[in-house]
Parts: structure tokens; sequence; C-alpha cells
């Protein structure tokens, strides 16, 4: 059982990196960044790429969250660039951008599936053994969310970034540069995403369409903390990761999706149910 | 109507038009594409040739977009000019197709492997691929040879060809003296499959049979080789490509995989049967710099078929063409088909080869090889 | 004197409906300037223009030296603290941006309610919070749209004593505007009256001018 | 559009009739997630949900022996009973949450669907006889266009009407101010909850009429794309308009088969058909709401307005 | 007389914070009621606890002799509670007019199946509506404002439309949150009129306002509040002379 937990807690922290680009783009920008998942096939396509071509493990890795950060960026500018936009229209726009993604990735990639190696072996906790790339993906992930977290509440940077979303008008006003502060996020978002890319392929294979599971899974861990805090993501993740695997473990693997959801749903009401009173 | 383009070329008189449903965007385009390349390079090695009944055939495609109404329109769109269909590799796609094929009385040849589409028999409607009933039988009998009569079986509730696979064993299974010892279910987008391993060890089951398309599969091979493979694992014909072998990468050595004798055709001995696999393997390999995968056999397969009953039909009469196909007898890279009144399936489970996984390639087991001599297709 | 707002013949539109038709105005260095006029005048529009929030069809607007703007309908960050609203406000102004006690001096019933979330604050609180960013921003010049807007009178006369203070002391800019025309042309020395979009008077010492209280401020009592 | 809907269908082609149909299914779903989206201000990622509910409960009625009149008569009814049932709890959701909500509920949907062996499983539910009225079978494709349109113009009527409506300015009004609208005498959730369901009937409608022309439901014929499509196709009409979302509609589906037969045109590179109908819809979309970002319809109106 | 509306032990608190606490209120029909208090003290949530958009932590409210706390905010204004918000509270994207009409929601009832239909019911009862949202638009001076679309109007039409969506509403008790914040001089010279017209009218009104002048000249008697709890009730008289008032509040307004 405990296994199961420890893997579940892998599987989920693979969800909430893909939640947390989501969170940091949205925190800015009142923007869903449908091409998230885009961010995280893009990263883990190219890092196979280099390797492919001869980079060792970490430099191929770090290299494509870097042009995913140059990338995201050029997706806000587009997204978000033209004055004006309202995050609704930015949104289908990066809806957009994630269908123009797969022409490219169709184009350079081609439609097969791909993966590659990480971290080998597996480790025996509680009797049930544990994949090891599994704890490599909770020990990345812990502290970049540690890291989110702490530059959101405690940091200039955070707090005006995070103004800028919760009114741009003000933000203006007090002189933040709303569509810089805007661009930032998205290559943030970009740099998550690929790393989300990077860490989860070893144990799965992307094709150009598998950013549809990523980002239903990553914007169910985000939509727990309302899209806009890091903790609640990893929390969400991790509870959608957990419930799922332990689902499986106990025989219920052809449920398991449907439970889950269920249990976020419940999770939401309940919360949407303390929170209505208020206002 | 009239879509197509209208110069005709070679001899002068009319091309002959075939259509081609396929998925070549959304979910099914990595299988689709591979039909569609294959299909293409059949057709234009035919011309060459100097094409059928005298006359050019002229290919129009349409993409069904993985969505099964897209192929009623695709159809709607070709059934009119074309002499005959070649059909969508998603079972959904086919199966909503099927009744129009009915209703049009127009030869469809299925890449779709789903049972459905053959029981009840459709008269217009013949199945390429050997379906997964036929490699449920096969890898029964694999596991009888091998002496190994406790099986667990995992499927992926989500897919209609693993579902089907796995009825398939748990019809049969009794009549090779096999029990069924564990059953896990998993879903299409399942990452993580200690449950499956734990579930067939603690059930005492001596191997494993998975049933699964696309990303579990390659997920889990990857997971079985991280723990260690913990039993035998055998898959089936959705992995036998390298749609599977590139990114299951070093996870996938050891593993036993059953395929059409196509993806093993080096270890056919000489005869048409070689001659077959050798063909669409030098003509594929040559256009696309990589041997045929299961879906560019079934494709080239499918037009085969259809050009040998079109010939042997001796015009396009589309209820002509039909009756060719059923006394057809003919051997293509997936085997030799002989299709019937009553059996549109055509492959028989001696035409599924059982292979290991060995430095990156498939190698039939010792008992495949001895099935493979007998291949010679005559 | 230097200027440190000049507005020039400036024109703004919102589709086919024009706001502002040709508007002048100047505040010089240590000014303090009141604009008045009814509801739907221009003003809240002079001042988004200058913002840059809205995009003149013709005229120029410069500035120079540090502007800083409480804007009208308080706009708070809703989700922050007080003190990070506050902060944000002078948060070009490094360290010193963050030291939010002159504030809280001034504020006092900010005071209490400093670490809660400012969109969960009454109205006047809210106003309060949009005050004191502006000031954290140590600007030259305050432009200021709705002034007392859902403010206590005792709270109303601190601001006003406090605004006086920092333009005598610091040499603070101000342009002023506030529902009570008769409070904001008592403390400025000069104003400006805009009618539709136009101005209709200016000068020192409207509010001794009868004829303009009585045609634009409700009366000369 | 009533003279179009009943002009135009003879003078189509078989394969245009085929695409002339699931266009009127499509924009009449479309028309549900409009008024969900631009008038009451709900954002909707699962509406295929009830296109699903609508057509297999047309469906599994028919296979069944039911007459399939009654059939397509229920389809809207229990669509909009499920969505009741479903918004019930989940309506306390706004915004973000709730667009995930729907295409959570989709998601559950369809896997039940494709494990349900009452339903066809993924395999699908095969066999679905076509409409019959008063014993006379609808099998010619004008006819169903006819009906595909019909319930099209009717779904417009409702929604044009209801907008106008006391109810409708309720809804229009709580999209943007809840709590003024409850303070006005709007009872908030109900109304909330009547016009989910509302648009759930529309799409069970359009469910029905798909069953019974195309004759195979399968989970995989209402993938979470489609909704996302519906979506696309409001906003490029333009939201909280009356011919937006059949204009979204029909720019959407003709642009789509325009790329299939463009990329699939002989003499075109293997990728041409992936490549061209990803790169070519999305430089469209992207495009289209950044420069019409209020929508087409609207576009058009202020554009034939500033003439 | 039982009076119209009445509060007892009226207590709301956030995170353990008192924003109104033991409030007890009773309001004559037809009067006219001051409150006034410094800013945070509770009189925009008390006005929320009366009109339903928050829920009391214990306490009751009666209005006309029924209970009233449990009800959501719909069903209150049924019974003839209207709310004029702090702020402006429109509905951006409706007209002007239609803000107005959707007032008219408390005292109609025509359902989504006769609009859907047109019903001539519906019809009937929409002209009458719209008749009565141009009587109050005119009333409140916005005549030449209703066809343009509410976010556009300037802050201070923004406050007149929402008190002419409140008339529209025809109830008995308005609670008037600050509605002359925004208006200038002439503006705020016509409100008073308006109000006292309303009042001559049978209307029972509670005010909130920082315009002691304003308050002072229309109201009969003014409670004050501070920190949530009632410290002061009397005539303007009274309250002006009050030192803890003075203290907390009216600073150097107690002078004029
Ligand atoms: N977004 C907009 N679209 C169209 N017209 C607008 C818009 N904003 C303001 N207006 C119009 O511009 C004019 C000036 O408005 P503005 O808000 O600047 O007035 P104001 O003087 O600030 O009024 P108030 O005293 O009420 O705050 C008004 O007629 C108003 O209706
Ligand atoms: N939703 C909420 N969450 C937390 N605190 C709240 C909430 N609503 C009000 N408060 C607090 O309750 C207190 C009273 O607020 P209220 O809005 O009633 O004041 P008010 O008397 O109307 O003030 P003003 O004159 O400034 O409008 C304030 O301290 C405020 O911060
Ligand atoms: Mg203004
Ligand atoms: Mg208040």
């Amino acid at each position: 059982m405990l296994g199961y937990v420890v893997t579940g807690l892998g599987v989920g922290a693979g969800f909430a990196l893909v939640g947390i680009g989501l969170v940091v783009i949205y925190r800015v920008t009142n923007v869903v960044n449908f091409a998230q998942g885009a961010f995280a096939v893009l990263g883990a396509m190219l890092a196979g790429s280099l390797l492919s071509a001869g980079l060792p493990h970490g430099l191929a890795e770090v290299t494509a969250v870097l042009a995913l950060a140059a990338i995201g960026a050029g997706v806000g500018l587009v997204a978000i660039g033209r004055p004006g936009t309202d995050p609704r229209t930015s949104l289908i726009v990066t809806l957009g951008l994630g269908v123009l993604a797969y022409a490219v990735e169709v184009l350079i990639w081609g439609d097969q599936p791909r993966s590659f190696p990480g971290l080998a072996g597996s480790i025996e906790i509680a009797g049930t053994p544990v994949q090891t790339h599994y704890l490599l993906i909770i020990g990345v992930t812990i502290p970049v969310f540690l890291l989110a977290a702490l530059f959101f509440a405690r940091t200039d940077l955070g707090k005006a970034l995070s103004a800028c979303a919760m009114n741009p008008y003000a933000a203006r006003v007090v002189g933040i540069d709303v569509r810089r502060m805007g661009l930032i996020a998205f290559a943030l978002g970009g740099a998550f995403g690929a790393l989300a890319g990077v860490l989860v392929t070893p144990v799965q294979q992307v094709t150009f369409d598998s950013d549809v599971v990523l980002i239903v899974n990553g914007f169910a861990a985000a939509i727990l903390g309302g899209l806009t805090r890091p903790a609640v993501t990893l929390a969400g993740g991790l509870l959608l990761g957990v419930a799922q695997t332990v689902i499986s473990g106990l025989g219920g693997g052809a449920f398991r999706l449907e439970v889950a959801l269920v249990l976020m749903l419940a999770v939401m009401v309940a919360q949407a149910g303390r929170a209505g009173r208020v206002a | 109507a009239g879509c197509g383009s209208d110069e005709g070329s070679g001899t002068g008189s009319e091309p002959l038009r075939i259509g081609q449903i396929v998925s070549l965007t959304g979910n099914y385009s990595p299988l689709g594409s591979e039909n569609k390349k294959s299909v293409e390079l059949a057709v234009e090695r035919i011309n060459q040739a100097g094409g059928v009944l005298g006359r050019q055939v002229q290919l129009t495609v349409r993409d069904d977009k993985s969505q099964p109404d897209q192929s009623v329109l695709a159809f709607n769109d070709l059934k009119n000019d074309s002499v005959a269909i070649i059909g969508s590799p998603f079972s959904n796609s086919a199966l909503a197709t099927i009744p129009l094929v009915d209703r049009e009385r127009i030869p469809y040849v299925s890449l779709t492997p789903a049972d459905e589409q053959i029981n009840p028999v459709h008269p217009y409607v013949f199945v390429v691929p050997a379906t997964s009933a036929t490699y449920a039988d096969r890898i029964l009998q694999h596991y009888q040879a091998a002496g190994q009569t406790k099986v667990a079986v995992a499927y992926d509730t989500r897919s209609s060809y693993a579902v089907a696979g796995y009825k398939g064993m748990q019809a049969k299974a009794g009549q090779y003296g096999i029990t069924l010892v564990a059953e896990v279910k998993f879903e299409t987008t399942a990452t993580e499959f200690g449950a499956v391993f734990a579930g067939a060890r603690s059930a005492g089951a001596q191997a494993l049979t998975v049933w699964a398309t696309g990303a579990p599969a390659v997920a889990l091979t990857k997971q079985y080789a991280a723990t260690g493979r913990p039993l035998p694992l055998m898959l089936t014909g959705a992995q036998a490509s390298k749609l599977f072998l590139d990114p299951a990468g070093t996870a996938a050595e050891g593993v036993t995989v059953a395929s059409s004798i196509g993806v093993v055709g080096s270890y056919l001995p000489a005869g048409p049967q070689k001659q077959a696999v050798d063909e669409l393997t030098t003509a594929f390999q040559g256009k696309y710099g990589y041997p045929p995968p299961q879906f560019a056999q079934d494709g080239w397969s499918g037009v085969k078929l259809l050009v040998a009953a079109l010939e042997k039909a001796g015009g396009t009469d589309r209820d002509k063409v039909r009756d060719a196909l059923e006394g057809l007898g003919l051997t293509t890279p997936n085997g030799r088909y002989a299709y019937s009144a009553t059996d549109h399936s055509g492959l028989k489970a001696e035409f599924i080869a059982v292979n290991t996984v060995t430095k990156g390639a498939f190698v039939p087991t010792a008992e495949t090889q001895k099935q493979l001599a007998g291949l010679t297709g005559n | 004197m230097t200027t440190v707002l000049e507005i020039h013949d400036l024109v703004v539109r919102y589709g086919a409906a024009t706001a502002l038709d040709g508007v002048s105005l100047t505040v010089g260095a240590g000014e303090m300037v009141a604009l008045v006029g009814p509801n739907g005048a221009g003003k809240t529009t002079l001042v988004k223009t200058v913002s840059g929030l809205v995009r003149p069809a013709a005229g120029t607007v410069s500035v120079s030296g540090r502007l800083a703007q409480v804007p009208e309908g308080r706009e708070v960050f809703g989700d922050l603290s007080v003190d990070d609203n506050l902060r944000l406000g002078g948060w070009r102004n490094g360290r010193r941006g963050r030291d939010t006690t002159a504030v809280y001096e001034l504020l006092p019933g900010l005071q209490r309610v400093r670490g809660q979330k400012a969109g969960r604050l009454s109205g006047g609180q809210q106003q309060m919070v949009a005050v004191g960013r502006a000031l954290m921003a140590r600007p030259t010049i305050l432009v200021v749209d709705e002034l007392s807007l859902g403010l206590a009178p005792v709270v109303v006369d601190d601001l006003v004593r406090h605004l006086a203070e920092l333009n005598r002391e610091q040499g603070l800019a101000v342009l002023l505007i506030e529902q009570n025309a008769r409070l904001a042309l008592h403390l400025c020395g000069r104003a400006y009256v805009l009618e539709a979009g136009r101005v209709v008077a200016e000068g020192a010492g409207l509010d001794r001018d009868h004829r303009v209280m009585a045609a634009y401020l409700g009366g000369a009592a | 559009m009533l003279v179009a809907a009943i002009a135009v269908p003879p003078l189509l082609s078989r394969s245009q009739l085929a695409v002339f149909i699931l266009l009127g299914v499509a924009a009449t779903v479309t028309v549900g997630v409009s008024l969900l989206m631009g008038y009451a201000g709900q954002v909707t990622l699962g509406q295929a949900a009830f296109l699903a509910i609508g057509a297999y409960t047309a469906g599994l009625l028919a296979v069944h022996g039911v007459p399939t009149l009654l059939g397509l008569a229920l389809a809207p009814l229990v669509a909009a009973l499920a969505a009741a049932l479903i918004g019930a709890p989940l309506l306390r959701l706004r915004g973000h949450h709730l667009a995930f909500a729907t295409l959570a509920v989709q998601l559950i949907l369809l896997s039940l669907l494709s494990q349900g062996d009452w339903a066809g499983g993924a395999i699908g539910l095969q066999g679905i006889p076509r409409l019959s009225v008063g014993g006379h079978e609808l099998a010619g494709d004008v006819g169903y266009a006819y009906l595909a349109w019909g319930a099209l113009v009717l779904v417009m009527l409702i929604t044009a009407n209801l907008v106008a409506s006391r109810s409708g300015r309720g809804l229009r009004a709580l999209a943007t101010g809840e709590i003024a609208a409850a303070a006005s005498g709007v009872p908030v959730g109900r109304y909330r909850l009547t016009v989910f369901a509302l648009s759930a009937a529309f799409a069970g409608l359009a469910g029905g009429i798909y069953a019974y022309y195309v004759g195979y439901l399968a989970p995989g014929s209402f993938p979470v794309l489609l909704s996302i499509e519906y979506v696309v196709m409001a906003v490029v009409g333009g939201l909280g308009t009356t011919f937006g979302p059949v204009l979204g509609a029909t720019a959407v589906v003709l642009l789509v088969q325009v790329l299939n037969h463009l990329g699939t045109q002989p003499g075109m590179p293997g990728y041409a058909p992936a490549v061209l109908s990803y790169a070519v819809y999305a430089l469209v979309l992207v495009l289209v709401v950044l420069y019409l970002p209020r929508g087409v319809v609207p576009a058009l109106t202020s554009w034939r307005k500033g003439r | 007389m039982a009076p119209l509306l009445s509060l007892r032990g009226t207590t709301r608190s956030f995170g353990g914070v008192y924003a109104v606490r033991d409030v007890a209120l009773d309001l004559a029909d037809g009067e006219l009621r001051g409150l006034i208090g410094p800013n945070g003290a509770g009189k925009s949530t008390l006005f929320n606890l009366i009109g339903g958009q928050l829920r009391a932590d214990r306490g009751t409210v009666t209005l006309a002799g029924r209970r009233i706390d449990r009800l959501p905010p719909h069903r209150r204004a049924r019974l003839g509670v209207a709310v004029v918000f702090q702020g402006a509270r429109i509905f951006p994207g409706l007209t002007a007019r239609e803000n107005v009409m959707v007032g008219a929601h408390a005292t109609t009832r025509a359902g989504f199946v006769a609009g859907a239909l047109r019903l001539p019911a519906h019809r009937r009862e929409e002209r009458e509506i719209r008749d009565r949202a141009d009587e109050c638009l005119d009333r409140v001076g916005l005549t030449g404002w209703a066809e343009r679309a509410a976010e556009t109007l300037p802050l201070g039409q923004q406050r007149a439309l929402q008190l002419a969506r409140a008339l529209c509403a025809r109830p008995r008790l308005l609670l008037l949150d600050e509605p002359a914040s925004g208006l200038r001089a002439p503006e705020r010279a016509a409100l008073a009129d308006l109000v006292t017209a309303l009042r001559a009218d049978g209307l029972s009104i509670i005010l909130v306002e920082h315009d002691v002048a304003l308050v002072t000249r229309l109201a009969d008697r003014i409670t004050v509040l501070d920190l949530g709890e009632v410290i002061a009730e009397g005539t303007a008289g009274e309250i002006r002379a009050d030192p803890r008032v003075i203290e907390a509040y009216l600073g150097s307004e107690a002078r004029v």
C-alpha cells in the first residue's frame, strides 16, 4: 500500500508540474493557457532530439527547458501582446497556438510516438516496487513548488506579477508594465511546461497530441487552487495521483479516472459551498 | 461530387477510382499515416506496372480526423465515384460507416480489426488485419506449447481492440487447457501499472498477456523493465512495430510480442509468401527509409486484395468485385487470405508469429520459426 | 514656474462620442490645481489619458517628474493584503518604498486591517488604500480622481490637511478632482471648470465667483 | 435563415448534403453553448456530453423498439433532466471551475459509456433504425437536412425570444452581476440551472437527430475536443448574438472540409493533411479572434453600421 | 404601531472579527433613518444582512412581522426590500433601460416558457415593465440615457441608474448605501428632492451617507455605528452634539 502511495505521489507530482505552468500564467494574465500541454510535448520532443544528437542527460533537458521559455514568451506575445486583448480571447489564441504546435511537431518529428530513457531501475517500498524515476520527479517537483510559492508570496516581483491579473488597470496605475510581466509569466510557463514534459516522458511516451491528457490532468491539479495557488496545485496533483494509483492498486483500474474526477468535483463543490456564503 | 482531379493518365481510358478513408489527424493518425503511405505506394507501383484492367488507378483520400461522423462524411463524398473503398484504422469510424456500406453496396476493405465488422458478416465488408480473436487464439496456442497453464490478462477497458482480445482469450482459454487466473483492467490514460504486475504475481500466474494500444503499452513495458521483469510478458499485434519499439527502447528487450508474419518476414523460407513480404519491404524501405510497420502491411495487403479481386471480376461492377473477394485466395505480406461467404476475416492464427524482442528487433521464437518454415505460400 | 503636467488641446473620443474636445491644462511645480465639473464632464477621461489608459485622438500630454494617481473607483489589488497594496504603490522606490509607517499614521483606520485582503475591506477603507498607495510612490505630482469618495468626514479632514502639508513642505503638485467642489476650490489655488468636454472657466478664486458657483457647482451657499 | 433552410437542401449533392446535415447538428449545439456563455455567463467545456446523452437516449430507445419519434422527443428531455441533476451540485461552481467540472462530467460519461455493455461499450451502438414518422421511414438525406435545420431554426427562435424576455434579461443581468441581480429579485440559482438544462436540451435534440441520421453511436463520436470545438464556433461567430452560432459553426465546418480536400489532393506530401489542417485551422482561428475579438457577427454588424 | 423592520441581536463576524455586533434597530413604517459611522463600522455589512447578501451569525431580521433572515436575497426582494449598493453595481452589456427593467423582476412573474414562446401575457407584462422603467429613469433624471450601454455612463449616472433599478421594484423598504457619493452639488440637490418625494410616497428608507449635511437634513432619526455596534441614536441635533460621535466620525463637520 505504501508503495502505491509513493508511486502515486510521483505520478501526481507530474500532474502538478503541468499544473504549475498553468498557475503561473493564469496568476499573472488571467489566461488559462491551453498551449501548456504543447509546451510539455515540445520540451520533451526537443530534449529527445538533443539526447539522440549526443548531448548528455541533464544538459539536453536544461537546454529544452530554456528553449521552451523563449517559445513561451513568443506564445505570450501573440496571446496577450496586442493591447486590449481580453483574457477570454487570449485563451482561444493559446488554444489555436496549441493546435499550431501540432503542425510544427508533425513536420519536425512526425506523428509517431517518442520517448527517451530516464532514471533506470526500481526500489521496493513495503513490498511494492516503485520506479526510481518517480523519485526523481518528486525530488524535482517539491523544490520547484517551494520556490514558486515563496516567489509569489514573498518577493516584490512575485507580488507585482500577481497584481497584474488581480487588477491590470491598477497595476498600470502603480507603474507595473503589465505586458512585460505577462511575457515573463508565459516564459516561466513555457519552462515549467518543458520541465514537466522532460520529466514525465521517460515513464510514458509523447505523441504530438499527448498535450490533451497532460493538460486535463494539469488543469485538474491546478483548478483546486483556483488556478492561482501553487501549494494547492501541488496538493491537487498529489491527491489526484495517489487516488488514481491506489484505486488501480485495489483492483479498480477501470474506474481510476472516474473515481479521481468525482473526488475532484466533490472537493471543488465543497470548497465552493464554503466560499459561497461569504460574498 | 466531382472532387477528384479529372485528368486521366496513361492509356487514355478513364482511371479507376478507389477511395480511402483514413485517420490523418487526431488520435489515430499514427496508424492512419502508415495506412496511407502503404496504400499510396501500392497504387503507385500498380500504376507503374500498367494499372488494373488496363486502367490507371486513381486514389482519392479523405481524412476522418479520428471521428466517426467525419468518416461518414468522407464516405458520402467518395461513394459515387469509387469502385471500392478502403476504410479507416479507427474501429468506431469503420462501424459508423458500415451501415452506409450495406445500403450503398460498395466493396469496403477495412483496415481495422474489430470483430463486429465480420460477425455477423456484412456482405460488402472485408477485414484485412487479423482480428483480436485470431491473435488471442494464437497466443493461447503459444502458452499451450510452452506448458504455461496459469495466465494473467490485463487489458485497456477503453480500447475495443483490447477488450475484444481479452474476450477472445476468455472464450477460448478452456479449449487449450489454460486458466486465466487474474484479469486486471486499466484505462488508456493510465501511467502507473504496479497493480497489473502485483495482481498477476499474487494470483500465481506463469505469464502475463497485456492487451493495449498506444501509450499505455509503452509505459507499462518501461515499468515492467524497471521493476525487474517479474514474469514473462506477452504483448499483441498493436505493439508489433517501431511505434512501440522506439519509445519503449531497451525496456522492451526480452518481451514477447505476437505479430503478423510480415513483421518477421526475413525468417520466412523462400517462396511466394516471402516474395510477397520482400516486395513490400523493399518498396517501403526504399521510399520511406524504414521497414514497413504492421499498419503499412495492412494498407498494402488491402490494395493487393482489391486489385486481385478487380482483375478476377474482370470489371468494376461492385457486386462482381464483392463476389470475387469472397472466392479469393491471395498471398500478401500478412499471410494468405481466404475470404468466403461466411468468413470475411481472411487471416487465420497460422499467420500470426510469436516473437521475442532481441536487440531492438523482433525475433521469432523457436516454435514460431518452425511455423514459419511451413509457410511458403503455396 | 516650471510645469510638471501639461496638457495641450486634448481630444478624446469613445467611438462616435467625443468626451474631451480640445482641453488644455497645466499644473506647475508645487501647485495645487482643482478640476471640477458636473458628472460626465470628462474629468476621469482626462485622468485616464494622462496615465496612458486612454489614447487621445489629438493633443499632447507631457509629464515631468514622478506621477502617482488615485484612480476613480479605488481599484485596489483585491487578493493582496493592505500592506502589500501599499508596498506595491512604492515598489519602484526600492527599500524606501516598503516603509509604510507614514501612511498608517496618516490613515489610522487602516492599521487595524493591515493584514486583510484589500478586496474584503469596506468601501471607505479601500479608498484609503488607494490614497495611501499613491502616497507610497512619493510622487512629485499626484493626480487624485475623487478624494473624499466614501470617506468619513474626519478622514477627509486629515487627508486634506496632509496634502496641504506635503504641498507646503515638499512641493508636491496636485491635480485634484473632488465631488465637494467647495472643498476643492478652498484647498487649491487654481481651478479649471470642465463641462461637456470643454474647459468653461479657469483661474484662481473661482469659489468667490458667484456666477461660476451658481452655474456649475450648485449655488454659492 | 428559414429560406436558406427550406431552399438549400434540394440543391445540394449528396455529399454536400451530409455536410449540411452535420452542420445543422453542430449549429444547434452551438446555439446552446452561445446561450450559456454569451448570455448567462457560464462556460462549458463539456457540451458534447449532452449531445451524447440525447443521441444515446434516442439510439437506445430505438434499438429497443420504442417508436423513433418518441425517442426524438425524449432525447432533449433526458438531456435536460441529466443537466438538471448534474447542475444542481455543480452550478455552485463558477468560471473556470465550472468549465473544468463540465469537462470532467464529459470524461466520466464517456468512460461510463465505453464500459457499459448496455450502451455497446467502446465499440459502440450499432443498428439504430432510421427515423420514421407515422410508418414512413425518413430515409433520404434531404429529409434529415430539413429535420436538422428545422431544429436549428427552432432553437434559435427559442433563444431569441428568451433573451428578449423578462427571464432573459434576468439571465444577462446575473451573468455580469450576480449579487445585484439577486437583490433585484432574480432567483439566481434556479435561473442558472434552467438555462443550463435548456442548453443541454438543445444539444440533446441535436443528438437525437444525429443518432437517427448516422445510425451508429460510440463514445469516440463525442470526444472532449468536440466540446471545445463548439466553444470555438460560438466565440468565432460572436457570443451573445443570434446568428453568431450558425455563422461560427458554418465557418469552422466549411474550413475543416476545405482543408481536408486540399490536404488530401494527390501530389500533396504525406504530412500535408496534418500540417494543413492543424496549421491553417490554427492560424485562421488565431487571426479571427485577435482581429475580430467579439466575433464575426458583431464585426459585420458594426462594419455595416459604419458605412 | 409595529415597526416595519426590526433587527434584534444581529451579529456577523469575519474571521473572528465582528463587523456587526448585537445590533438592535427598529424602523417605523414610512420612516427615513440615517445611518452613519466611520469607515469600516459595519454599515454596508448591516445592509447586506438585511438584504440577504450575507447571512447573520445570529440574531433576527423581521420585516412587517415576518422573519426574513433565512430567506435568499431574491425572496427578500419580492417581499419589498430593495438595495442601492455602495459603488456602481450595474449590469454592463445591458442598456440603461434594461438595467432598470431587471429591477421589475421582484414584482413580475412571467417565466422561461412564457418568454421563449412569446405568449401574449408575457408581451403585455413586458410593455408594462418597460413603461415603468421609463418612469423610473425619468424620476432619477436619466431619460436621455435610456439606450446607452450602462457601463459607458459616467459614475454619477451609474449611481442614479442603480436607484432607478431599485425603484422599479416598487419596494416598501429602500436601503441606500451612499447614494450621493460621486454626485456634484446640483445632482446632490436633485437626489435630496427625490428622496424626500419617495418618502412622501410612503417608502421606508435607511440612508447611509458620509455627507452629514445631507443626512441631517433628510433623516428623522440617525443611528451611529462604530466597530459594528450602535454607539448612538437620536435626532440630528443630538447626534451632532454627541462627543463620541464627533471624536470617531464627524471631526470638523460637527462645527458646520
Ligand atoms: N468606455 C466608455 N465608452 C463610451 N463612453 C464613455 C466611456 N467612458 C466614459 N464615457 C463617456 O465620456 C464622458 C465623460 O465621462 P467621464 O467618466 O470622464 O466623466 P467624469 O467627469 O469623470 O464624470 P463623473 O463626475 O461622474 O466621474 C461621459 O459622457 C461618458 O458617458
Ligand atoms: N467579506 C468580508 N470578509 C472579511 N471582512 C469583511 C468582509 N466584508 C466586510 N468586512 C469587514 O467588515 C468591516 C465592516 O465593513 P463595512 O463594509 O460594513 O463597513 P462600512 O461601515 O460600510 O464602511 P464604509 O463607510 O467605508 O463603506 C470592515 O472592517 C471590513 O473589512
Ligand atoms: Mg469621474
Ligand atoms: Mg460601506
